[in-house]
Formats: structure tokens, C-alpha cells, sequence
């Protein structure tokens, strides 16, 4: 029996495999990442929405182009990555069996490290199985990855991050979001997600589940009814809607199959059904390590600095470097790491209610409840401010870790200051010369230029703009309130497209003086 | 305070909740069935291929492996209110050389002797009853009153049937020690330290029952052994019959679910020495190996996709058959176990003869040549 | 059409291969490469088996060979995962009864 | 240990629900009411409720429903989800083919 040997096995090129292969290769480690899927990347090549954090998070870029990057950078430092690569097992004396093309291949590492990510949670009820009832991800990898519509009219189910990410991306594929319900009683995931789900019209329950898939052979319809407080559906309180698609996002666990056939200790925790890990993810078997969402939910950036941890601790174990420089790395990704595991939506933070921001200004509860900021609320953050002249208001409401728009006005008149979670003021010492980086930068897309009296009686607002077709300078239509409601007429006055930009076009539109502070979106009549 | 029933049986496997339900059925339900795992059936009795035959046995077997495909299987099913999946299609065991034939021949020459309807068939004749096996095949033996049913089915409907007549069932329950009161075997000493007493004590743990045993100074001979076995996702129906080799190769059967059953090994298997014996773990080389050896005798499921494989240990009798029996210098404890992989078809006759045992009845056939104490020194 | 042919972030569709397959015996376009699930998808197929106990409809469900509900038989193998497996020109697919491509009672 | 007489008095015979007909294990096509009439027999693990009604045993090997019956279960013993063990993993990962799996550079022993 031929067996292959490498000093680093990874399972999994998604985010934190990539990113431990990467550290460990600058160490000297020639390491082998086996991946099941046509591409690396993992999920990141399925996220297009630009990233929160800050530079050394990679904010503002998006997933996919932190997959490309991260892909360069394991070619530089001599990765080999081996795609539609399945792992069959993982045995004793770290060897892991795989398929590559029509036969299986035995592999032993020094080190193993296992990040094979996280799998789609589901919820079943009447009609769950017809064709039509799919999972985030599966609308996701349709329209992200295949070029294809998941559907033409389709109701989201979830307001976790997931479900508010993948109903702007099926809007932006042009197809048509009529409701986005969950059962919690309020939005899971950032306000900034939701608020902009919520300005191109699609209506939020929360506290409603769903009742029922309608159909014989297809979805032609859902049937969503309110909750009471036993979780079950209030007679009298169903909603129907015509759709072909119900799309589940309901959260992910960890795909830890692999580490469970291995034999390492598991346990049952909040994050899922996780290997029990020391501080540098070393499992229960020793030399068998584990990274990113399979040892606990995150993000795709708490991925990419565990595998670099992981990176530098396998290092370490392989004697590649020391332990005095092993820790010192570990410091320092440690710090960053800690830096996105601040503000409200912190792990520690996770189910809990939180009602005031560090600032101490009332959390809006009507973003929590309804998916927006209210009129009455929005003047309360330090973002949004009046003043005569373009300036920019930042409606930027809870304490997420994310700084992009402070580096990105060159004017100095945002600022965040040292903790990245603190909400962006508007510094109205310094001009704003409207250049609109801030705009671009903002990976929630919640800052927009207001101008007042641009003509006599109107003014201009300059929002961010990621849908087809690009309206042109002069067309007309009406505006939309962050409701998602119409307000008023609207003139297309600018339109600004930039590589700086990054996709994120820049819309200028014109509309009365008294409406400068409700108008968030436009659409063509 | 000791947990009192007139028979305590330790293993919560086929074998131990078939004994609980003949007894229950006799009218005997003041059972306590101890099983040392979370599960029911967690060892050999929901690992195994699911093999109910009589073909290719130790003569010493045949006549209660007879016994119970004639009068227990057929209205299993009925009786436990449980599909069992029992199906009587027949066996062929499969030989691709001369010596496989002639071992055949020899175990069938045998079998005939005790009354067993089983004979040798040609190439053709294989063909005939199985069109999906290799043409390299040059005979079998044939037995058509051999066949399969569902391990899991038929262990959880022994202890479902048996549960519902009153048999009280404990799981999480590993034996420490078994105690005599007054030289006679009436305890049963959990880990925990809970003792359980009855008047007669069924010991039916697989190769744990050796170290059982030794606590009241009865040794065993059985060592144990890691197999393996695995299963397809759902086939379109090809044949019922159940499918054995003569080198040992593979063995199993297409269930009614459709998926393929098949207990294989690498040969590697008898140097494993696994960390935890409790993990079953299966082998890096032995999916492999069970594949080729599958696909050598049927290439028509090349393309059947394995969902997943698993690993069980065998209890092996230093000569193959079991430890049925009473043990003279531990009156009370009564010994079922060293089945040595090929205990699940026999399981029905075993529970039913051992609850003859407990109520001192002859039992249906005589199994003296299955006494603890068969094995002398060889020189 | 719900191919999506310009997309705001991603640009335009890069072109691809068209190729010609059966479904059920009736041709259809799609791109070579592509999840099989997709070209399908694309031909406004929603159905892509029934199941073998209570013969209820299923399709794309998870669409990276998870949950296997997209099984299909291609090339007359059953089981096979539509939404992994690339289409490739001729492919035979047609909608799995239970394990059968015949329609069962 | 576990007494399940006990614990079968303790959480009761089974009562029929309103969604018992709700399918939970999408590939082998059991319902919510089957496994929760399956506890209520007695069957209180995950290996044997798998074993009795093949609830994640098809070709997904419970991927998507593993949690969903962990859940029905917990609920009908009256526990935490935590305390109801998850179905063992077993090779292989993903459902292979047999004559892909038999390639993997050995040779057919006699």
C-alpha cells in the first residue's frame, strides 16, 4: 500500500484551511490541502457582499476576491491544493483516505488539520420536501456560483445575517423577495443587513414562521402565521403569498463528521456539536487539529485568523519555529481576532437582548422589529447630523466591529476612533468635498451624502447602488423611504461608477429639502 | 438494596432479549435484562450481515440452526410485531477454485449427514440462481432453506415485544462482578456498585462475558476479533437469496430496503490494536479491500455507492461455536456467548433454549457438545 | 429565462459551451460543465424525482451534494447527485421513481 | 444506568400531535410522529431509534435531519438536546462508489 507523506494535512480549502496552509507554508511547512468542491474558497466565493472589520480583516473587500487572494497567496508560498478531493476517513496515526479522480488515495500527515466548515441547519414543516424549498446556501451557490435565478418570487426564511446577505444577493440577481419572516421576535443579524433588505420593499415578520409550503409538484405558494409565545402559530394570523421558492436560513452547524470518525472527543455546545478543543485547536488525538465553523459557528473572518493561528501552532508542533515565535504570532492574530469578537453581536452577546449602544444611546427597536430605523430614531446616532453643504449621514446604528468608512474620507470628517465597534460620527469640523468614498466603503451600505438647497426647494441625497440595470442622469422615478414605501418623486442627477468603488455605484437623486432625511432608495418608475 | 428478579440476563443483544421474551412468552416475565451500553443491540447483533442460515455451519451447530429456521423465523414477524425482514430465499456459498469446492464440499457432505437439504451446484446452475455473479465462479453450495433477515429490526423486536410482556430492561448498566451467595452465582455488581440478584444469572455479553466470568473463576476461551461491514444506498432489486464465499471473502445480501449489506475484511484486522475497544473503529484498509472482494463475485454493483461502513467485534470460540451451557462449579450462571460472527441467525433458538434452561426443561435439541468445558490441552 | 445573464457584483456571464441532453427523452439545452441540476433548471424542470415510500416529489434542496434530494438517473445510473455532477453533451437524465425510471404505484 | 420502565413512566404513553405526519428524515421518509411513537417504545437512543425506523440512514447518512430528530427526541424524554447523543460518523464521508473505492492501490487478496 502506497502512502503519501506530508508534514500538514489540510482538510478543507475554504477560508481557514487556506489561511493555516498559508502560515504554515512561511514557516517552511510543505503542506497538502484536499478540498471535495470544483473550487477552493469554500464559501467565501459564494459571498459577495464586501466584508466587515477592518484592513487587517480585509473590510470592505469582497468574499470572492478574499477567496482570489487568499488563493495567490497559498501559490506564492507553494501550497499544493488538490480540488475534488472527497476525505473518506480520517484513521489512526493521522492517515486520511481520499478520492481523487476515479480512485482513493492514502495520505499520512504529521499534523492534521480539519476545516471542513459548517452545514445548513433545516426546519421542517408541511410541505418542507417539495421541490422549491431550498437552503440559503443552495440560493446562494445557484445565483453566485451557476449564474442562475433560485426562483422568481421566493420568501426568506430567517433574519440571521444569512438570510438578510442572501435576499439582497437574490434582489441583486433580479429576483423578486416578498417577505422575510423569522420566528424570533427580532432581526438576528446587523441592522445595516436588514435596513438594506428593507429600503428595496420587502416587508419583515418577525415572530412568524412558516405554516405551510403550498403545492402538488412545486412550490406555487406560502402560508406564514405569527407566534405566540409557546412558538406556536396564532389562529388567525396566516398570511399568504404567492411564491415559487421558500428559502431556508435558519443557521448553519459545524460539519464535524470527520473529526467524530476520527475518534476525537466531541462535545455538545451552543455553537454545535464541536471537538473538544485546547486554546490552539488541538483535539483530543493528538497531532489532529481544527479551525474555522467546524469547531464553532463564526464568520468567514474569525475563520481566517483561527486557521492562521492553527497555521502557526502546527508549525510550532512540527518544529518549523519556536515557541517564543509561535506565541508572539498568536498574540498578535489573537488581538485581531478579539477586535471582531467585540460590539453587540459578539459571541458573548449571542441571544441576549441588547437595548443600549456603548455610547449609551437607545438601541432602535423598530430596526430590531421591523428591519429598519424609524424616522423618529435615525437622528439620535452620532453619524447622522445636519449641517448646510454636502455631508455625509451615516446611519450606522449598532456597535459593529467594522472601520472601513474612517479610513476611507481623506477629509478626516468620520471618525471611529481606536475601537473599531464604536459607532462613526460625523465630524462636522472637518468639509466634506462629497467624494463619496465613504459611500463605496461601507460594506452595510448605510452612509449617504445629503445635500440641501441644491436647487431652491430640493436637494440631493447619494446613496449606494448595486443593482442592474444602472438607472442614467435624468431619469425619473420615485424614491423609497427605509421602509421600503414610496415618498416621493425622484430625478436621477449623478450617477458615479469607479474602480475604487468596487461595484458599489454611486446614485445621486433629487428630491424636495424635506425629504433629504427619508430618502434611502430609488427605483425606475 | 439489591434489585431482585428471578432471572438476570447480562448483554442486551439478540441473544439476550430473545432469551427475555421466550421466557416472558413461558410465562416467566420476572426478567432483568442488564445492557452495559446506552443501546440495545450496540455490539455484534446490529453489526452483523443479517445471515440466517444453516449452510456452511459446525455440524454441532446444525440442529438448533435447523430448529429455528423451521419453527421459530417463519412467524417471527407476527410475533414481535416488528418486520424482522426474515426472507427464505436460499444461500450460495461460492467457490472460484478447486479448493474452495472441496471445503465446500466437505461442510455440505456433513450437513447432509444431519438431515440438511444442501448441495453442490455447478457454474451454470449459480448462474441460474443468481444471473449477477462473475463468470470466474466455478461452483457453490446451495441450500434453499437458508436466508437473511434484519439484525436491527429483529434485536429491537426482541426487546420491544419483551418490554411490552413485562421484562424490565437496564441500560447504561456495565457488570462489574458477578457474586456467589452460599456457592451459588446470585449477583450481578454493576460498576456503580448496584447489585442485582436473581436464581439463575444468563450470560450473554459477547467477549465481555470472559472477563465476567473470571470473576467467579470460570475462564473462556474466546478471543476477540474486529469485522467489518458495510451498506449501500438503495439499489433496484436484484436478488433475495443470501451470497457467502468459501475463502471467506465477503458475505451478505440485498435487504428489502433495497441497500446491500456485505461483512467483509482486509486480513488486517486480526493485528489491530485498537486504543478503545469501545470505538469500533473501522480500518483505513478494509472499505477497499471489502469493495474488491465484493466486486469479484458480483461486478453488477461496481457503481453502488457505499453510505457507510462500520465495525463490530466477534467473540471467537477457540473452536468456532459457542459457549452454551451451564457451569458446574458456578450453579446459576448459565454461558451464552462465543457465537464467533455467526451468531444472529441461531439468536431465535438460542433465546428459546436458554429460557428452557432457566426453567430447567430439556431443551428442544441437545447442545452438550456446546459445554464450557469441551476444550482439553492438545498435548 | 432565469439565467442570470449581466450581475451587478459578478459581470457579465462569462460564455460557455451550449450542449444538447435528454430529459426524459425530450432534448434540451444547456451548458457544458454546469451542474446538471442547473441546465435543468434552467429548462423550468422543478421535479427532479419521487421518492421511493410515499412517492412525493423532491428537487434541489441544498445544491452542493449534501442532502442527496436531487438524485436523478443519468446515463441510467440511479442515485446520481444532479447538483455535483457536470453535464456533459448527450447525457441521458430522467426523473427517478424510488430507484426505478419507471413510474411505480 | 437507565431504568426504562422508569423512564417510560416518567415521560408518559405517547400522545398523537397534530404534525406527526411531518416528514423529518427527508431520504428514508420518517415522520415526527414515528419517532416520537418510538421513544415511547422504549427506544431512547438515537442509535436505536436510527436502527428501528432507519431515520438517517439514507443516502445523506442524517447530514440534514440529524438535528431535527435529536430535537424530537430530547423533547419526548423530557431532556436537553445536549443529553441525547448524537448518531456515531462512519467512513465513508460522502456515498462512494464501489469501484472507485476499490482502487486504492491494493490488490484483491486470494
Amino acid at each position: 500500500m502506497k502512502i503519501e507523506r506530508y508534514d500538514m494535512i489540510v482538510v478543507g480549502a475554504g477560508p481557514a484551511g487556506l489561511s493555516a496552509a498559508i502560515e504554515a507554508a512561511k514557516r517552511g511547512i510543505k503542506p497538502i490541502v484536499f478540498d471535495e468542491n470544483q473550487r477552493p474558497g469554500g464559501q467565501l466565493f459564494k459571498q459577495i457582499h464586501k466584508f466587515f472589520g477592518s484592513k487587517e480583516h480585509k473590510a470592505k473587500i469582497r468574499g470572492f476576491k478574499i477567496g482570489e487572494e487568499l488563493l495567490a497567496e497559498a501559490e506564492q508560498y507553494g501550497v499544493k491544493v488538490v480540488l475534488n478531493a472527497t476525505v473518506i476517513g480520517l484513521y489512526p496515526e493521522k492517515e486520511v483516505t481520499v478520492r481523487i479522480g476515479d480512485e482513493v488515495k492514502h495520505y499520512k500527515g504529521d499534523a492534521v488539520l480539519v476545516a471542513t466548515g459548517a452545514a445548513e441547519n433545516m426546519v421542517n414543516f408541511k410541505g418542507w420536501t417539495l421541490p422549491g424549498v431550498i437552503g440559503a446556501g443552495a440560493a446562494q451557490t445557484m445565483m453566485n456560483l451557476h449564474h442562475i435565478k433560485p426562483g422568481n418570487r421566493v420568501l426568506m426564511l430567517g433574519s440571521g445575517n444569512v438570510g438578510l446577505v442572501v435576499s439582497f444577493q437574490l434582489l441583486q440577481s433580479g429576483c423578486e423577495v416578498v417577505a422575510l419572516a423569522d420566528a424570533a421576535p427580532r432581526v438576528g443579524g446587523y441592522g445595516v443587513h436588514a435596513a438594506k433588505v428593507s429600503r428595496c420593499g420587502v416587508p419583515f415578520y418577525l415572530s412568524h414562521t412558516i405554516v405551510e409550503a403550498e403545492g402538488t409538484d412545486h412550490v406555487t405558494g406560502v402560508v406564514i402565521g405569527q407566534v405566540g409565545p409557546d412558538w406556536k402559530v396564532i389562529p388567525g394570523t396566516e398570511k399568504h403569498f404567492d411564491v415559487d421558492t421558500i428559502c431556508l436560513a435558519v443557521g448553519l452547524s459545524p460539519m464535524s463528521q470527520l473529526l467524530k470518525q476520527a475518534g476525537c472527543k466531541m462535545a455538545d455546545t451552543k455553537g454545535g456539536y464541536v471537538p473538544v478543543c485546547d486554546e490552539d485547536g488541538a483535539t483530543s488525538v493528538p497531532g489532529v487539529y481544527a479551525a474555522g465553523d467546524v469547531s464553532g459557528i463564526e464568520e468567514a473572518s474569525s475563520a481566517m485568523i483561527e486557521g492562521r493561528m492553527s497555521g502557526a501552532t502546527i508549525a510550532e508542533y512540527l518544529g518549523y519555529i519556536t515557541k517564543e515565535e509561535k506565541e508572539s504570532r498568536v498574540n498578535e492574530l489573537e488581538a485581531q481576532l478579539d477586535t471582531l469578537r467585540q460590539g453587540m453581536f459578539a459571541p458573548k452577546n449571542r441571544g441576549k437582548l441588547v437595548e443600549k449602544t456603548e455610547e449609551g444611546i437607545d438601541v432602535s427597536m423598530n430596526l430590531l422589529e421591523k428591519g429598519y430605523v424609524a424616522q423618529d430614531e435615525i437622528e439620535r446616532y452620532p453619524g447622522v447630523t445636519k449641517s448646510k453643504g454636502i455631508h455625509p449621514v451615516i446611519e450606522c446604528t449598532q456597535n459593529i466591529p467594522c472601520n472601513p468608512c474612517q479610513d476611507a474620507c481623506k477629509m478626516g470628517c468620520i471618525m471611529i476612533g481606536k475601537n473599531i465597534t464604536s459607532l462613526p460620527a460625523v465630524d462636522s469640523n472637518h468639509k466634506c468635498i462629497g467624494c463619496g468614498m465613504c459611500v463605496a466603503s461601507c460594506s452595510g451600505q448605510a452612509i449617504f451624502l445629503v445635500e440641501e438647497d441644491v436647487e431652491p426647494g430640493y436637494g440631493e441625497v447619494t446613496m449606494p447602488y448595486e443593482f442592474l440595470p444602472l438607472p442614467e442622469v435624468g431619469d425619473k422615478g420615485m424614491a423609497y423611504g427605509r421602509d421600503g414605501r414610496e415618498v416621493c418623486a425622484a430625478e436621477v442627477t449623478k450617477v458615479r461608477t469607479s474602480k475604487a468603488f468596487d461595484h458599489t455605484n454611486l446614485l445621486t437623486i433629487k428630491v424636495p429639502n424635506e425629504m433629504l432625511m427619508t430618502a434611502r432608495f430609488y427605483k425606475a418608475k | 438494596m439489591s434489585r431482585v428478579a428471578d432471572t438476570i440476563i447480562i448483554g442486551g443483544g439478540v441473544v439476550g432479549c430473545a432469551a427475555a421474551y421466550y421466557l416472558a412468552k413461558a410465562g416467566n416475565s420476572n426478567v432483568i435484562v442488564l445492557e452495559g451500553t446506552k443501546s440495545i443491540g450496540h455490539g455484534g447483533s446490529s453489526r452483523n450481515g443479517g445471515g440466517v442460515r444453516q449452510s456452511g455451519r459446525d455440524v454441532r451447530e446444525l440442529p438448533y440452526a435447523m430448529y429455528g429456521i423451521k419453527n421459530l423465523w417463519p412467524n417471527l414477524s407476527e410475533e414481535l410485531g416488528v418486520d424482522t425482514e426474515y426472507t427464505q430465499k436460499g444461500n450460495l456459498r461460492l467457490g472460484k477454485t478447486e479448493e474452495h469446492l472441496k471445503k465446500l464440499n466437505t461442510l455440505a457432505s456433513n450437513a447432509q449427514s444431519v438431515g440438511l437439504d444442501v448441495r453442490m451446484v455447478d457454474a451454470k446452475e449459480v448462474k441460474e440462481i443468481c444471473p449477477y455473479l462473475a463468470d470466474d465462479i466455478i461452483g457453490a453450495s446451495w441450500c434453499p432453506t437458508d436466508g437473511h433477515a434484519n439484525p436491527l429490526t429483529t434485536t429491537l423486536g426482541y426487546y420491544k415485544r419483551s418490554l411490552e410482556m413485562g421484562v424490565k430492561y437496564y441500560t447504561d448498566a456495565p457488570v462489574k462482578e458477578l457474586r456467589k451467595i452460599k456457592g451459588k452465582v446470585r449477583q450481578v455488581v454493576l460498576n456503580d456498585g448496584t447489585v442485582f440478584e436473581g436464581e439463575s444469572i444468563i450470560l450473554a455479553a459477547g467477549y465481555e462475558s470472559r472477563e465476567i466470568a473470571r470473576t467467579v473463576g470460570v475462564d473462556i476461551p474466546m478471543t476477540r476479533l474486529i469485522d467489518e461491514a458495510l451498506v449501500t444506498e438503495m439499489q433496484p432489486h436484484m436478488f433475495d437469496i443470501m451470497l457467502g464465499t468459501a475463502g471467506g471473502d465477503f458475505y451478505g445480501h440485498q435487504a428489502h430496503h433495497g441497500s446491500f449489506v456485505f461483512g467483509s475484511d482486509s486480513g488486517y484486522e486480526v493485528v489491530t490494536d485498537m486504543k478503545d475497544p469501545s470505538a469500533m473503529e473501522t480500518n483505513s484498509l478494509t472499505l477497499s479491500a471489502s469493495c474488491r472482494a465484493i466486486m469479484s463475485y458480483v461486478p453488477a454493483l461496481k457503481d453502488a455507492k457505499i453510505v457507510r461502513s462500520w465495525a463490530g467485534w466477534l467473540d471467537n470460540a477457540f473452536d468456532g461455536v459457542p459457549f452454551i451451557s451451564r457451569v458446574d462449579e458456578a450453579p446459576g450462571l448459565i454461558l451464552a456467548c462465543g457465537f464467533t460472527g455467526h451468531g444472529f441467525g441461531t439468536a431465535p433458538a438460542v433465546g428459546l433454549m436458554l429460557s428452557q434452561m432457566v426453567a430447567g426443561e430439556e431443551t428442544v435439541v441437545d447442545i452438550s457438545a456446546l459445554r464450557y468445558d469441551r476444550f482439553k490441552p492438545i498435548r | 429565462m432565469n439565467r442570470i445573464e449581466n450581475h451587478p457584483i459578478l459581470g457579465e456571464t462569462p460564455s460557455r459551451n451550449k450542449v444538447t441532453f435528454t430529459y426524459n427523452g425530450q432534448v434540451m439545452e444547456g451548458y457544458e460543465g454546469e451542474p446538471i441540476s442547473v441546465a435543468l433548471k434552467a429548462n423550468g424542470v422543478m421535479a427532479h424525482r419521487y421518492t421511493a415510500k410515499k412517492h412525493e416529489p423532491r428537487g434541489i434542496f441544498c445544491a452542493i451534494g449534501r442532502c442527496t434530494d436531487c438524485v436523478m438517473i443519468v446515463n441510467d445510473k440511479p442515485n446520481v447527485r444532479t447538483c455535483i455532477t457536470p453535464l456533459e453533451a448527450g447525457m441521458k437524465v430522467q426523473t427517478q421513481y424510488g430507484v426505478s425510471a419507471e413510474k411505480q404505484d | 444506568m437507565i431504568d426504562i420502565q422508569e423512564k417510560l413512566k416518567e415521560i408518559g404513553p405517547y400522545v398523537e400531535a397534530p404534525d406527526d405526519y411531518m416528514l423529518v428524515c427527508r431520504c428514508e421518509e420518517v415522520t415526527k410522529g414515528e419517532i416520537r411513537k418510538a421513544v415511547h417504545e422504549g427506544f431512547f437512543t438515537i442509535e436505536e431509534i436510527r436502527r428501528y425506523l432507519r431515520s438517517g440512514m439514507g443516502l445523506c447518512q442524517g447530514q440534514t435531519c440529524g438535528k431535527l430528530v435529536k430535537g424530537i427526541v430530547s423533547r419526548e424524554l423530557k431532556v436537553a438536546p445536549t443529553e441525547v447523543e448524537p448518531a456515531v460518523s462512519r467512513a465513508p464521508m460522502r456515498p462512494m462508489e464501489m469501484e472507485i473505492l476499490a482502487e486504492d492501490g491494493g490488490v484483491a487478496h486470494e
